[in-house]
């Protein structure tokens, strides 16, 4: 590998941002890395780890952000510094030799363009090519990417594609001038997991087509495991690990190295507790825990049961009429006192709205839901206030679901107040602190306000919150996805925990198939509104009934599989 | 119907050989009103803005001597000034011949020539109902018969009907019989509002007579754009007139003589008139020579003239102005100004001593010669007699104002029981809460007044209310005698003094009276001044009227504003009249 | 980017606990220009709480000078109105002795003169005037100074307090129409359509025409007009915020709905209402000037910046200029001070950037 | 499209019936009785009574309400009260000067204030930004009366630049050439700094958008990017804030109109209320009524137009 070109080599790349308390914030510590012509090399960490700003600092844009590279540094594209070159020397490069394809391809193509303009323009600047020459090689581009009926879709604005679609377009735009080297930030963590199977797949081939160099960058290591050749290991502002992918994956010689890798869920087995970071930091080395045996059981207690399930969204449609459009057809499970009902699907597929509509935040068209017999749809407000504390949700995003103006102490005391919980102020306290306390928060976070906890933080504020009200029934709707994969598995660690010990029903909603193997006794795999299997979980992973769900566990990536990988890789 | 009124237009000019075209239609004469005109009616309307137009479209019986002051009647549309029987009830016109109305449609291609029957109509018309003219009180209770036809129910009033007191005794003669003598009758002939219009013209536009006046003065309407420009052209069918007024034969008349000398009326072509309501614009376009004449802004007055300190009449223009050869006329104007009392409100008015004593401490305690000071910008004279100066009647060593006294009105206010309460201010005699409402307009100059007030009436320790609406609300209010206290001001009519005592007699109220003013001896003493020709007879009656007014305080006087009238270098033959509304006729530019 | 501008993860444990007020605070303090403008508009809430208590320019009334007295700094410039009383015979015609109504003719002629002996005690000692000021006189002599200062007291209370009912009436309507949405949103949309179909001027003429002049009616009449663009604004963000996951999790937790409107979203969107009222403070402000100018403005024992401007194009063309100076100073430096303040206030206090 | 502008159209029924009932509510209120002004001098009962019946005054509120309804359906709002002319008539002739001046002032506002908030928005937080703003803020707190009443003092009269006042009725451009420049000035002097501010924050949220970092990346210069892509998606903001302004456009600025003796839509209505004349205020106001429905309609349609994204349900 030593032999191979170098074609950009980053040489100590400090970047700091001034913060607006006068105070600066080093986001990158002097890394060092080497990214080979045609090769794939993974850039992997957490949030705040300064991988993204690594990619914006090699192509220049940092500067918007109040950011100050260190004179220090150096980017050599080619053995020229990319930092010291003319703005005019750089825009040459960008677009054309150094192209990039972000997270969020919807905000990222200007909506009021066609996306053949958006194609055509890059080609126009660069290549000095004809409009309508152009517009031609945009058309066979969209070809190139997968996009049916490009000569269509080359005159579509951006919102009338699908995510995937809009990525694709993207991805045309990057390649349209045979780039040297593509930056892909976070490409496909928008996406559904079936989507972006395909989408790595494209980046995978044109990368061997074009015989181009790739710096992809994301967050979740499962993902580049099948097709990077190079792995960088980045947090907080320094890389921790890099080497080949086989090195890096198999023998990981650092501890928060070995830590990402752990604490992910696996599909192939299901650890009593996920292993976190901290794990791996201790002296003694880590030993994974034995596997928790999952499923419903004959004897187990239905607490609740939902039969024929349907709900319509009114779409507005023509001059007076309403359309109707089904989000939840027909669907019916059962869920067991102290069990978990997996629910799984990609984004579409209602299984959010059934979460909402038990919560009765929306309103069912059709069916029943019946909590210990009672139909909790059919009963008045009045009726359902008293059901309403023994079921709780927790929602995806920690973010938006605690309220910014309140401080933890209101956040958690007010629930008890609305329910009549606790016979005075005092008492609620103490009772809050003792729900802090329990999803490992001090109780000297009382009286802080939301922001100031970190997202693994606040999702076990809003956890604390939904015990407050000692629930039966805990919905959890996607509320590990916005976490770090540490984090999650800390959180996902502190809800098994919850159940184990005040044996609570949870209703897990996720689009991550791992993350609900690893913690469901059943899945209800949904499609289109539609249940399309409902099984043991394990019994579902293991011999998929249906189609769908078959492709869905297809697309989940397999991370690092020695096997399979070692034929191909070059020593 | 729109087209064959072009063909008849064109039909009229091919037919008939144009009068020899006096007017040159090169010189445009650029005027300004301060506020917006109405329309275009003689009878219906009644504002001076209106009537300033009217004045050069429709012609009068008799009308004013152009120069000579005081003011004087001379013949317009008639031979000689008209015969008048021994009983002083009736009055004979002998118009002349040959004057046409300008063409128009309605008279289908034929020339139309004025005759008496004209008046008779134009004089009935002020009484019909639909026409509902304001101007219907000059006539209906003076001549005979008028009165009786105007009880004709709705929409049933019959021109045809013949009256005693109107009659065309034939083609080009015309008697009007009135109840009772009255001095002033002829000045009320001489109004706009009692100009002969045809029946024909008022019969076809009946749905918009405003916009379509046609009659037989020096200039017709060419153009209108309601409340913002009025344009006037010289009428063809005008005829001859020269100026015949010689004035006082010196100063600005002979030279005016001098000017008009052999020159046929009107002189300009053309006359535009634009309205500009605010007074800083009107002034500066004036200087800019986008105008001809205009006066000078009330704002200005210390900016623009030197004046002497004793004597507001006497004034020159700063030598910037002076040196572009603007030329200024200052004239008291034909009026009074004055705050009325309510005589019926129960705690301002009635007749006890307290009652006249409250008022005349309020009276006492305005500090006019301030206000005129500040207020008018020195442009004003007290206003000493119900008759204004220059005016025939007038007494110019009565003093039958108010004198400011504070220091007195509390002394009065005191003896009359008006204790001052824990709060500092006064209560009535019985106990009673005191407090006086003066209504005013939402004007700038409005606000100054009632700082004014506010100041009097906290030197008597009286309560003030100041009530904010806008004028015609006011209007309405004084009307129905629901007000305790407003500013009025009254503009002459005509020049006969008793256009202005009638605004304290007694049966007036409700209309003009707004005071409702009722003394017995003052309404005798009116009917009877109305019978007496001008005399030393007279002149004591009015004294005693004065008086009787000064007793018992239904009014604050005010003042008198001096206006200053000034005209560009390159303007002739202007001299501002006191009761006519415009001089267009006589004017000439060159420029 | 949310993971470059993090700042760095401190635990939570370690600081004091801080609201997003007090860190809105603390951003405002970094903000120099916006920093300022707070300050000067601490010094002009002082102002109007010393006119408002009587402790300064309580004595604007007072006639201390002659009518236009010109400024100190500015004498030269324009001399003052000395136009002395006239007579009414300075035009001629009198021409024998001054007659007027004699005792006997007066029907109080007797009180009167009895009265005329007790007059001594009201008699008022003359008093120097001044024939220049500080920043010049009006028209009645009365300081500039004094007067702007009553004006801008005036002027602001009827800004505060105008703005303060604007924005409580429009978010009222705002969170009803915008949370329920549905029947009551229609309702309310259409009312809010028809008010701002209708000209502002013509609503603000109309209700000022009805209601007479004075402070009361001013505020009345302003913030019956100009609730509009906070009932939009409120509702809109009611919109948004109703579906919000912290609003469901309410919801959830079995908070009533006026709970979840005034508890849980209210204070969500006061950092826009806080900018909502300094923009209305200002936009009324201006507005007083306006109303006031077509002579519906304060009553005349009060006066405003309106009121002063209403006497403003008169005096221009006599050459007086200093009330206009005076107050377009006054009025620029607060106006300028609330918008900057308002600038600052909006990148502060909005949650986004951190 | 047609079915969404049809159901637009009928939803604008109810908005068209709240505001007659509102200008018939407050207008009886605080109207006033023109009667007494068109009786004039020569007030008496049986006259007033007389100019009640010829104004329709003496109907009852329902009577006098649904009449205006039948107007309003008619298109015919009667004559004036106080000239009797034809109101259609008398707005038919004003719309043309104010359309005149606050067209003008319009455009020159666009091209004047866009600019400038471009360049300064992409300047943001440097000292050209900071010195524009303030100024703008500065400029802004000053009421539009001091602009008007200085503005006309200095540039018209001491410096004679321009005629103080007027208005050619013959020729419309005349009128144009000469009288609309100095209001011209002075409206643009009072909304320059207003529009600037308004507009520099479109651009500013713009300029945050990911796409921009996308052009960026694509190797786009600066220009390109400012006046191609960001202009773009800046505009759908301005064509709300212009669309809404609209109709006020009819309306014509009030009070640069009163001082410049413009005959428009604004001094009439000035005119109308202190004269109480009912018709000429109805008609003025249905007028603006319905020019902002259809100008908000209008801007429904604009967006479709410049953000293909907008779906018109």
């Amino acid at each position: 590998m030593s032999q191979r070109d170098i074609l950009l080599s980053i040489r100590d790349l400090r970047v700091a941002f001034r913060l607006e308390d006068g105070g600066r914030f080093e986001a990158l510590k002097g890394i060092n890395l080497d990214i080979p012509s045609n090769s794939t090399v993974a850039l992997v960490g957490e949030s705040g780890s300064g991988k993204s700003v690594t990619s914006m600092a090699i192509m220049r844009l940092l500067s918007d952000y109040g950011c100050e590279v260190d004179s220090a540094s150096q980017i050599l594209f080619e053995g020229r510094d990319l930092l010291r070159m003319p703005l005019a020397e750089m825009r040459k490069l960008r677009g054309h030799d150094i192209t990039m394809i972000f997270q969020e391809p919807m905000s990222s193509l200007n909506p009021v363009f066609t996306v053949g303009d958006q194609i055509a323009e890059t080609l126009m600047i660069h290549e000095g090519v004809g409009r309508a020459a152009a517009w031609q090689r945009a058309i066979e581009l969209l070809q190139e990417v997968g996009l049916p009926e490009p000569e269509k879709r080359v005159r579509a604005y951006p919102h009338q594609l699908s995510g995937g679609q809009q990525q694709r377009v993207m991805i045309a735009i990057a390649i349209a001038c045979n780039p040297k080297l593509l930056i892909a930030d976070e490409p496909t963590t928008a996406l559904d997991v079936t989507i972006q199977k395909q989408i790595l797949e494209l980046l995978a081939n044109l990368q061997k087509k074009h015989g181009m160099s790739v710096l992809f960058i994301t967050h979740d290591l499962g993902v580049v495991g099948e097709f990077a050749d190079e792995v960088i290991v980045m947090r907080h502002g320094e890389i921790r690990e890099q080497g080949p992918a086989q090195q890096v994956f198999e023998h990981p010689h650092d501890s928060y190295t070995k830590a990402l890798i752990a604490c992910r869920p696996k599909l192939d087995h299901r650890p009593q507790r996920l292993a976190v970071i901290e794990d791996f930091l201790k002296p003694e080395p880590y030993v994974p825990p034995t596997d928790r045996q999952r499923g419903y059981a004959q004897d187990d207690k239905i607490i609740l049961d939902v039969q024929g399930l349907c709900v319509n969204f009114d779409v507005r449609a023509g001059l007076f009429r309403k359309r109707k459009f089904e989000a939840v057809k027909n669907v019916s499970f059962q869920l067991a006192h102290g069990r978990t009902l997996g629910i799984v699907g990609e984004s579409g597929s209602g299984k959010t709205t059934v979460g909402l509509t038990l919560m009765r935040l929306r309103t069912a068209a059709a069916g029943k839901a019946l909590f210990e017999g009672q139909d909790i749809l059919a009963m008045d407000d009045k009726a359902f206030r008293p059901y309403k504390r023994r079921i709780q949700i927790i929602f995806q995003n920690p973010y938006a679901s605690l309220n910014p103006r309140f401080t933890v102490s209101s956040i958690l005391t007010e629930p008890m107040k609305l329910h009549g919980i606790g016979a005075n102020a005092q008492e609620r306290e103490a009772k809050a602190r003792d729900l802090l306390n329990k999803v490992g928060l001090p109780a000297k976070t009382m009286e802080k306000y939301p922001h100031e906890f970190s997202g693994g933080q606040r999702q076990r504020i809003a956890i604390a919150r939904c015990l407050a009200l000692q629930p039966e029934i805990l919905i959890c709707d996607e509320s590990v996805s916005a976490l770090d994969v540490s984090v999650q598995a800390q959180v996902l660690n502190l809800l098994q925990d919850l159940q184990d010990e005040f044996k609570l029903s949870y209703l897990f909603i996720s689009h991550d198939l791992a993350v609900v193997k690893h913690i469901s006794d059943q899945v209800m795999v949904m499609n289109k509104g539609e249940v399309v299997e409902q099984a043991n979980a394990d019994d579902i992973y293991r011999a998929p009934g249906n189609d769908y769900t078959r492709r869905l566990l297809s697309s989940i990536p397999r991370g690092w599989t020695p096997s399979a990988e070692l034929a191909g890789l070059p020593i | 119907m729109f087209k064959k009124g072009f063909l008849y237009l064109a039909l009229a000019s091919s037919c008939f050989c144009p009068i020899v075209q006096a007017a040159d239609m090169s010189k445009v004469l650029h005027v300004n009103y301060e506020v917006a005109e109405v329309g275009f009616d003689p009878a219906k309307t009644n504002d001076l803005y209106s009537s300033g137009i009217n004045e050069n479209i429709f012609d009068t019986l008799v009308t004013y001597d152009y120069l000579a002051r005081p003011v004087k009647l001379v013949p317009n549309v008639i031979e000689a000034m008209p015969e008048l029987s021994a009983d002083g009830r009736t009055y004979t016109f002998h118009l002349k011949k040959g004057i046409y109305f300008s063409d128009d449609p309605a008279f289908k291609g034929v020339k139309r020539e004025l005759t008496a029957e004209d008046y008779v109509y134009s004089l009935k018309r002020l009484v019909d109902p639909v026409v509902h003219s304001p101007n219907g009180y000059l006539v209906s209770d003076k001549i005979v018969g008028l009165e009786e036809l105007s009880h004709a129910p709705r929409g049933k009033f019959d021109y045809n009907t013949p009256i005693p007191g109107l009659k065309a005794l034939d083609r080009y003669t015309l008697q009007i019989t009135i109840k009772e003598p009255n001095s002033s009758f002829l000045y009320f002939l001489g109004m706009i509002h009692l100009a002969a219009v045809a029946r024909e013209v008022m019969e076809t536009y009946a749905d918009n007579t405003m916009a379509h006046p046609v009659g037989t003065g020096p200039y017709v309407l060419k153009e209108w754009k309601p409340a913002n420009k009025i344009v006037l052209e010289a009428n063809p069918n005008f005829r001859h007139v020269e100026l015949e007024s010689v004035g006082s034969g010196k100063g600005l008349d002979a030279e005016i003589v001098k000017d008009l000398k052999g020159k046929t009326l009107p002189i300009a072509g053309r006359v535009e008139v634009s309205v500009i309501e605010e007074e800083q614009p009107r002034w500066l376009s004036f200087i800019n020579q986008e105008q001809d004449i205009a006066f000078i802004p009330l704002n200005g007055a210390r900016k623009i003239l030197n004046v002497d300190p004793r004597n507001p009449g006497k004034v020159s223009l700063k030598p910037e102005y002076a040196s572009k050869g603007i030329r200024i006329q200052p004239e008291l104007l034909p009026e009074i100004t004055y705050y009325f009392f309510n005589m019926k409100d129960p705690v301002i008015g009635g007749y006890t001593r307290e009652r006249i004593a409250l008022r005349r401490a309020l009276a006492m305690s305005f500090d006019r010669d301030q206000a005129i000071r500040d207020i008018r910008q020195g442009r004003a004279v007290p206003m000493e007699n119900i008759i204004p100066r220059n005016f025939v009647g007038n007494n110019p060593n009565l003093r039958a104002s108010t004198p400011y006294d504070p220091a007195l009105a509390n002394a009065l206010l005191d003896r009359f029981g008006y204790k001052i309460g824990t709060d500092g201010y006064r209560t009535q005699p019985n106990g009673e809460p005191l407090e006086v409402e003066l209504a005013v307009t939402p004007t700038a100059t409005d606000r100054q007044w009632s700082e004014a007030w506010q100041a009097a009436f906290d030197s008597v320790k009286v309560h003030l209310r100041i009530k904010v609406a806008k004028w015609n609300e006011n209007y309405k209010a004084s009307k129905e005698g629901s007000l305790q206290m407003h500013g009025n001001a009254w503009t002459a009519d005509y020049p006969g003094a008793d256009n202005f005592l009638q605004l304290l007699y007694g049966p007036n109220s409700g209309q003009t009276n707004d005071a409702f003013f009722k003394n017995a001896e003052y309404d005798r003493l009116f009917l009877e001044s109305l019978k007496l020709p001008d005399s030393p007879e007279r002149n004591a009656i009015y004294d005693r009227m004065n008086k009787i007014a000064a007793s018992y305080t239904p009014w604050v006087f005010s003042d008198i504003r001096i206006r200053t009238y000034v005209s560009n270098a390159y303007v002739h033959g202007y001299k501002q009249h006191p009761i006519l509304i415009t001089s267009w006729r006589y004017m000439d530019v060159q420029k | 980017m949310q993971d470059m501008t993090m700042t760095n993860n401190s635990p939570a444990e370690l600081t004091p606990p801080r609201s997003l007020w007090s860190l809105g605070w603390q951003r405002l303090k970094r903000d120099r220009v916006g920093f300022v403008s707070l300050w000067i508009v601490v010094a002009f809430l002082v102002v109007i709480a010393l006119c408002w208590t009587r402790l300064l320019a309580s004595n604007w009334g007072e006639e201390v000078a002659v009518p236009y007295a010109p400024p100190t700094w500015a004498k030269g410039e324009a001399t003052a109105a000395t136009n002395g009383a006239t007579d009414a015979n300075v035009l001629g015609g009198a021409n024998g002795p001054i007659i007027t109504l004699t005792p006997e003719e007066d029907p109080i002629g007797k009180d009167i003169e009895a009265a005329r002996a007790d007059a001594g005690k009201y008699q008022l000692k003359a008093t120097v005037k001044a024939d220049a000021l500080f920043m010049g006189a009006d028209v009645r002599g009365r300081s500039v100074v004094n007067k702007v200062l009553a004006g801008t007291s005036t002027s602001m209370l009827v800004g505060i307090f105008g703005a303060l009912l604007s924005v409580l009436i429009g978010t009222c309507l705002g969170a009803f129409a915008g949370y329920f949405g549905r029947a009551v949103d229609d309702f309310l949309m259409w009312f809010y359509s028809v008010f701002t179909s209708v000209p502002d001027m013509l609503l603000l003429l109309a209700f000022a025409a009805v209601c007479g002049r004075g402070f009361l009616t001013l505020i009345m009449v302003l913030s019956f007009t100009s609730w509009t663009a906070t009932f939009r604004l409120v509702r809109a963000e009611f919109m948004k915020h109703r579906s919000r996951e912290y609003v469901q999790a309410a919801d959830a937790i079995g908070a009533s709905h006026l709970r979840r409107m005034f508890v849980h979203i209210l204070p969500n969107i006061s950092h826009l209402l806080l900018v909502q009222f300094s923009l209305l403070l200002v936009s009324l402000i201006k507005y007083e000037v306006i109303l006031s100018f077509l002579g519906f403005g304060v009553s005349v024992r009060q006066v405003s910046w309106g009121s002063i401007l209403g006497e403003v194009p008169a005096e221009l063309m006599q050459g007086y200029w200093w009330q206009l100076l005076a107050v377009v100073i006054m009025m620029s430096l607060l106006v300028t001070a609330v918008s900057l303040l308002t600038d600052a206030l909006r990148d502060a206090l909005d949650p986004k950037v951190k | 499209m047609l079915s969404y502008i049809l159901r637009r159209v009928w939803q604008m029924i109810p908005t068209l019936l709240g505001v007659m009932l509102l200008v018939f509510i407050v207008f009886n209120w605080a109207g006033g009785d023109p009667s007494y002004i068109l009786a004039g001098k020569g007030v008496s009962k049986e006259l007033i009574a007389n100019i009640h019946a010829q104004l329709g005054l003496d109907k009852s509120l329902p009577e006098q309400f649904l009449l205006f309804v039948t107007q309003v359906l008619h298109l015919d709002f009667g004559v004036s009260w106080s000239t009797q002319q034809s109101v259609i008539g008398i707005m038919a002739a004003r719309i043309g000067p104010s359309l005149a001046l606050t067209g003008t002032l319009l455009v020159a506002e666009l091209l004047t204030a866009i600019p400038i908030a471009i360049l300064v928005a992409y300047h943001r937080g440097k000292l050209i930004d900071r010195t524009v703003t303030i100024l703008c803020t500065v400029a802004m707190s000053v009421s539009s009366l001091v602009y008007i009443i200085v503005g006309q003092y200095a540039l018209a009269y001491k410096l004679g630049w321009f005629p103080v006042m007027g208005w050619d009725d013959k020729s419309l451009f005349n009128s144009w050439l000469h009288y609309i420049p100095l209001p011209l000035i002075l409206g643009l002097a009072v909304s320059l700094a207003p529009e600037v501010r308004f507009y520099r924050s479109f651009v500013v949220e713009e300029l945050n958008q990911d796409y921009v970092r996308t052009a960026r990346a694509k190797g786009l210069s600066e220009r390109v990017m400012l006046f191609k892509h960001v202009l773009r998606n800046a505009l759908i903001p301005v064509v709300t804030a212009v669309t809404t302004s609209l109709p006020f456009l009819v309306l014509g600025s009030m009070l640069l109109e009163r001082f410049f003796g413009i005959p428009g839509m604004g001094n009439e209505l000035l005119l109308a209320v202190d004269k109480s004349d009912f018709p000429v205020i109805k008609a003025i106001t249905i007028a603006i009524a319905c020019a902002t429905m259809f100008f908000n309609l209008l801007a429904d349609v604009l967006y479709k137009w410049i953000d293909p994204r907008v779906e018109l349900k």
